[in-house]
């Protein structure tokens, strides 16, 4: 296998590739739709690298595993979908607390309940501001193409390392089924920070704890603020956004994931049609791209929020951007998947070039 | 004179926080000593479960994991899974064990995961404040069976070691009681057998101990001792349900 | 022949060493600890066999003993 | 250049392995491709189809709401696809399958094909949809068709590669399908 | 037992027995500090009006037998703290896509993770923005004294027959375990709505389904589109909020449940010093008073947003003040609960009555 | 001629979904001929489960709830402590059952919970496209286990009949198969049998039934057949593990 | 004697049927239903006595018999 | 009137039970009135406390940084609550299990009281909270000692009812510890 060559895999298969490519060598998980490719490449390919592939009994007993791993010290990993997120939350937030670093794939289905396998984005919510209990929050990566999901894989796990924090990956089915070409090990590896908090028995040092129940009121107050400052370091270092074609626009349109990856189709002939539409995609999902939603919007006067959900990231959006700006949410519920088309004639409303 | 008892090294020198006369400090003494007599002390890492036996890195001179409710197990295979030639144990209550991490036991015992589960069996949810628990007696009264556990409704007290016995990944289980010192010597003879279990890589080993909470049963620890033997020992016998043998692993 | 120690600070007075001693040689004394409870004690330490039962017995580990 | 088309069937019909096929032939002549399958839950027998768009250009959208072609081997699919498809752009029917008085447009190219025929002429009636890749091949040149078998032993599963040269044939039987109609 | 009289007793046994006034027959718990005076209460009493209290093995076990009880067309009931309610969240939202009424009850911790049992707000979001997965909310109420925990439950299940919606009380220890005095009975008894939809055997009409898997995609869209406008609809009629000493005060604090108690204290301490405070509580919080912040900031300068956490309300307050108030934020970490005299030191600072 | 064979009423005049050879239809077909038996279509109640058998609602002529993946039993006990009179049974896979939801399952029996719940064992996940499940043997390939089951690192294929025979709280449990007739008519006694308990209020009732997915073992039809007889009913042997009988009750 | 009735449009061709008659009158034919399956048909109908061993086997029940 | 009081000991001591009676007596004289635990994870020997506000008005924060009054009953809660008594407050020290010399403040109203001594002179050593009861109703009068005695047979568990006559006896043992102060 030539790894620097192009391949045409699909998104899922990008991230169990790149989880390797990281050195990620501890993979934990419980079967569902539509992330599938992924326990099914690296329980095909983990154990070549000398790593492990575990099927766990439940979402649950995984994200716990996962916990267990990285509190030994090793890069660990597991995916899912919607309600197997939703299990994992508990530990999510045992694992935001204990400061184990991990990265955490949510290939999401349409939701709520069981819904079903079509794109969605109605997990940002859940991603972003905490879907467990408590004062916390994960840092969530939005790949876009396939080849991102590659990259930030491994992004994902550095960052999770530098942070000592979990790190999701929030796409859908349409960025886990779709392929495209993906140069792989092109760059440098990544590699795992040295972590002197792991347990690996107290020979030669005092005994080490992962814990995160802090009875005396002093000490958990004092351990939510350091989380707290965690959080406020990761919102002023971490941010990711792409701008593209913002320098002439009349108007942004803001989106991410697979949202982001059709509108482009829709600014294309939007610009073809000699609408001068730019567009503002937010990478890390946490920490949101507030400032640079801020600085765009006082620049410009129409923006355009378009989601595969009933309005979340819009949210975001509204608390950031200037009220000089005229912000408008177009909202696709999740079942149908958004269509360049519907995106394209959204934007001509926001341009009045079509009546409202 | 010499000294022939004395705190095992393998516990800090600091008071238990536990009721007075409950046996989680007996227990843990135990698993201490198995630690010091194997001399896995800086090789060991304790995977802490939710309820009484939480703080078990205030007292185990070990790398300590706390796990959230019922999930020892998986965390404890987590860590395994890593450090394979690491002394991985959890320790967990009934209400941890049999209730909420039911599934996380049954799978960690039929994986074979090369764990020791210490399970301490008193049958009541002792620090939420004394509900019923999976192994609470038939006619217990606990906060949430005012009126006694019926079968009906409430099901039947769960017998853990005997369910676990039926799963080819389970090396060791056994059942033991510490409320007497006869008992005690005995409940020290299975605690190091199941670390031995996975010193030699022989897969899950597990014991359940029988264990008095005064306070939730609402009885002096002396007379929680009898009940131990009169109403626990004959529903939940002392016995080895399951012993792997050299030969049996290879 | 033997010597049993009770950490004083340590003990709950529960009293399982107390019924445990098969020579009843221990009691609960009305000393009470820093944490107000009143403390197990030995009498007639001279007969003391250092069986160790109580100590077994102690969910404190608060006793060692000596033989 | 840019063309996309949708492939859409039974599950069963071997419509992801020819929308594959396509995309790794067009990436092997550096093009940029994407390849989006979509599928229902059932394991068999239900609806499948993928879209795969080839393009010089970078590529936005995977998805294709209105399609240049569309090869369609099965009734629900027609009536699913058969608005969609673009005006003057490709419609390939399976006419073994599908009754032509389904067919209802008239301003795009429509090749009416007894795929599961065709199929059985050239050795093996399961490789029907070998028969309309060939078919589109044939019409529109998007790939070469050495490119295109050089995919096979890359896409198809180890354990189907004796069947290789039963697939060449389907192939060809496709585009001699189509040559002899012009 | 007189109902009617005065009672002394604490929050959760205040819930309990609102419950039961309220015709909840059904209660399925796990064991969870600080909530367990509950299912105390349940078990005692539940029996003796014919109701079936089950302690189920697990949290999820607990949320999915609601989830049954609820299809059967009986109200249910279950109540957790923290972990407990992350560990419900894909039962939850089954709930919402099903569209089955029900109560749930967050006595929160201090989190994340195993945390602490001291008072809390670190729960908001996960309440209000939908901890599981997908695109749907719940109604969350969020009472500030045991008189309102009482009331507040008997709404709550009127609420979610009405809505066919999962209803939380969210609530902390300080709530949950202060005693006041309650009068109880005193009002109309709440009686719950007839449920054509509900599973009772299909005698004498086609079979019900319950169910949330719709794998066509127009029937996913239509569905998750429906959800939608119920949320819409509860946004616009189903608000409550209390505006306490508005009128003529030239700041205007913001909180809710426990903080808002405190900072009562806070500002009567402040109005004997000649401050003019007010306070817009937020009862609902999912509808959150989105108008209602909106009015009072265009014609108030200052508000003050206080927590019980490190910023998650205030993220709604951001959304719907005018820009030309300014909000300033005061959160207080879970772990030591907050003080009347720190709440005073921060109106005092936006006042500029002492410096910054 | 009179008919001797025809579609039994309990279930929609409807195509199955399933995959050709696939035995679900014949558990599906079963289960609908015992409600009919007892007349039972307008006051049962089913519960669906995550996997190929989700679409319960599609076949049953009779009200259906969704369950969450693993959830079938505590949805099942939700509806039937409500709805004491009416007939509740489950429909569950290996995927949903015997790995997420272990511990609803073991609970629910344990409880005696008056529902029936039948277990299609097939050894494999289905829907989510053939992953190992706890019911896999050792060797079986599937997507997650590419060289084989192994009960090193895999553990072993789970006998949850035997699992669940060891409760108080069963009245019934069997496991039967569906490959020959002749099973097949076993079958429709035991399914019957699991109904009449539960008709008769003797609580918690279990048919495990061994059923071929060709499509994920990558076997024709017929050889999937023969697979059920060499492989799966040697180690998952055919019997009553437990059934009680009135006197019991009592 | 007997006779069966087979759905053509419910099969799905998996040859169930075919191997559990005994006395082997159904045969998976040439015929495509609009599913696209080949499906089964019975040959030399006099011969069937009705045992409904084939119908016992049809997993999508699309066997009907009398006897 | 406004008053509050912040009770802490160890677990054991009996703290929540007079917490109770304190404000089931308030609310039956007709006051406003809040009380609220707080207590460690541990079922016994932990800390434990609580505070009581009564009011004639509305209460706010049932939470009291910097109470008026305080009983302590053991050295770790003086080191938590004694620098937080408001000036001119009122402070209930328990000194059979607190050495003296860890009182710090001079400007409270500082009660001494061998409780535990005072419990087993009244006839039950531990009823020693009873006898801090009564010190504070002597002290503060801010309940009528009927009220509180009415209180008991609903504030106390059924099984404790049999000691509701040694109870009573202790609460006047504090009472009768004050007035000989006076």
């Amino acid at each position: 296998m030539n790894d620097s060559r192009k391949r045409l895999i699909n998104g899922n298969q990008a991230i169990a590739a790149a989880a390797i490519d990281a050195g990620c060598r501890y993979y934990f998980s419980y079967p569902i739709t539509p992330q599938s490719e992924i326990p099914e490449y690296l329980s095909l390919h983990l154990p070549e690298v000398g790593g492990t592939f575990l099927q766990a009994e439940s979402e649950i007993a995984s994200i716990n595993m996962v916990l267990g791993a990285s509190a030994a010290g090793a890069r660990a990993m597991t995916s899912s979908s919607g309600p197997g997120i939703s299990l994992k939350q508990e530990g999510l937030s045992y694992m935001a607390a204990d400061e184990l670093p991990a990265l955490i794939v949510n290939i999401s289905r349409t939701g709520p309940g069981l819904g079903g396998i079509a794109a969605s984005q109605g997990d940002y919510f859940q991603a972003t501001k905490g879907g467990g209990h408590g004062d916390y929050r994960i840092i969530v990566l939005a790949p876009s193409s396939v080849q991102e999901m590659y990259d930030l894989t491994i992004k994902g796990f550095d960052l999770a390392d530098t942070y000592r924090t979990p790190v999701m990956i929030l796409a859908d089915s349409v960025l886990g089924q779709m392929k495209e070409s993906v140069v792989m090990g092109g760059r440098k590896k990544s590699t795992p920070t040295k972590k002197d908090w792991a347990l690996t028995g107290c020979e030669g040092r005092s005994p080490s704890i992962i814990k995160s129940l802090y009875l005396d009121g002093d000490k958990s107050s004092e351990h939510n603020r350091k989380l707290f400052e965690k959080y406020q370091r990761i919102q002023k270092n971490e941010v990711i956004c792409e701008l593209n074609r913002c320098k002439d626009a009349d108007l942004i349109l803001i989106a991410f994931g697979s949202a982001a990856r059709i509108a482009k189709t829709s600014i294309e002939t939007a610009r073809e049609k000699g609408i001068k539409v730019g567009m503002l995609r937010p990478i890390t999902l946490f920490p949101f791209p507030n400032q640079q939603v801020r600085d765009i919007s006082t620049n410009i006067k129409d923006i355009l929020v378009v989601e595969q959900n009933t309005g979340q990231m819009v949210e975001d959006v509204l608390i950031s951007a200037s009220e000089n700006a005229r912000v408008t949410f177009y909202g696709k519920p999740s079942g149908n998947v958004l269509e360049a088309e519907e995106i394209l004639c959204q934007i001509e409303r926001c341009m009045n070039k079509v009546g409202t | 004179m010499k000294q022939v008892f004395k705190r095992p090294e393998s516990l800090r020198d600091v008071s238990f926080h536990f009721c007075p006369g409950c046996h989680h400090g007996i227990i843990h003494r135990l698993v201490a000593e198995a630690i010091d007599r194997l001399r896995i002390r800086t090789k060991t890492i304790g995977i802490a479960s939710v309820g009484c036996s939480v703080f078990l890195y205030d007292y185990f001179d070990t790398d300590v994991c706390e796990a959230p409710h019922g999930r020892a197990p998986a965390v404890a295979t987590g860590v395994k899974r890593v450090h394979k030639d690491r002394i991985v144990f959890a320790f967990q209550g009934d209400g941890d064990l049999a209730a909420i991490g039911t599934s996380e036991i049954i799978h960690a015992a039929n994986r074979g995961e090369n764990i020791t589960v210490i399970f301490v069996n008193n049958t009541v949810y002792g620090m939420t404040g004394g509900q019923m628990a999976p192994t609470t007696m038939l006619g217990q009264h606990t906060t949430t069976t005012p009126r006694g556990r019926s079968f009906l409704g409430d099901g039947y007290p769960l017998k853990v070691s005997e369910l676990l016995a039926t799963l080819e990944g389970c090396s060791f289980v056994a059942r033991v009681a510490v409320n007497n010192p006869a008992n005690v010597r005995r409940a020290r003879k299975m605690i190091l057998k199941a670390f031995e279990m996975q010193v030699n890589n022989m897969g899950f080993s597990f014991v359940e101990v029988l264990s008095a909470c005064p306070t939730n049963w609402k009885m002096t620890p002396l007379d929680a001792l009898k009940r131990v033997d009169n109403e626990l020992i004959p529903y939940f016998p002392l016995k080895v349900f399951r012993e792997k043998t050299i030969p049996d692993k290879l | 022949m033997g010597r049993i120690q009770i950490d004083i600070e340590r003990c709950k007075g529960c009293g399982l060493c107390v019924a445990t001693c098969q020579k009843e040689l221990i009691h609960i004394g009305e000393k009470i600890n820093s944490h107000g409870y009143h403390t197990a004690q030995i009498h007639n330490k001279g007969e003391c066999v250092g069986c160790a039962n109580c100590a077994e017995m102690c969910p404190d580990v608060a006793i060692e003993v000596w033989r | 250049m840019y063309y996309d088309v949708t492939i859409a069937g039974f599950g069963g019909q071997g419509i992801m392995a020819i929308g594959n096929i396509l995309a790794e032939a067009a990436m092997r002549e550096g093009k940029n491709v994407t390849y989006w399958p979509s599928y229902s839950a059932e394991m068999r027998g239900g609806t499948a189809n993928c879209t795969v768009v080839i393009s010089t250009n970078e590529i936005g959208s995977p998805v294709v709401a209105f399609p240049i072609s569309a090869i369609i081997m099965n009734l629900p699919s027609l009536k699913k696809y058969q608005s969609r498809i673009r005006k003057d752009g490709l419609l390939i029917v399976n006419t073994s399958l599908i009754d032509q008085g389904e067919i209802q447009r008239d301003d795009v190219d429509i090749v009416k094909a007894p795929l599961i025929s065709l199929a059985r002429e050239a050795g093996n009636d399961r490789l029907s949809n070998m028969v309309a890749l060939g078919i589109f091949l044939a019409k529109t040149q998007v790939v070469r068709l050495d490119s295109l078998f050089e995919t096979f032993r890359i896409v198809l599963d180890e354990r189907y590669h004796h069947l290789i040269p039963s697939n060449k044939k389907a192939i060809q039987r496709g585009i001699d399908f189509v040559t002899k109609l012009t």
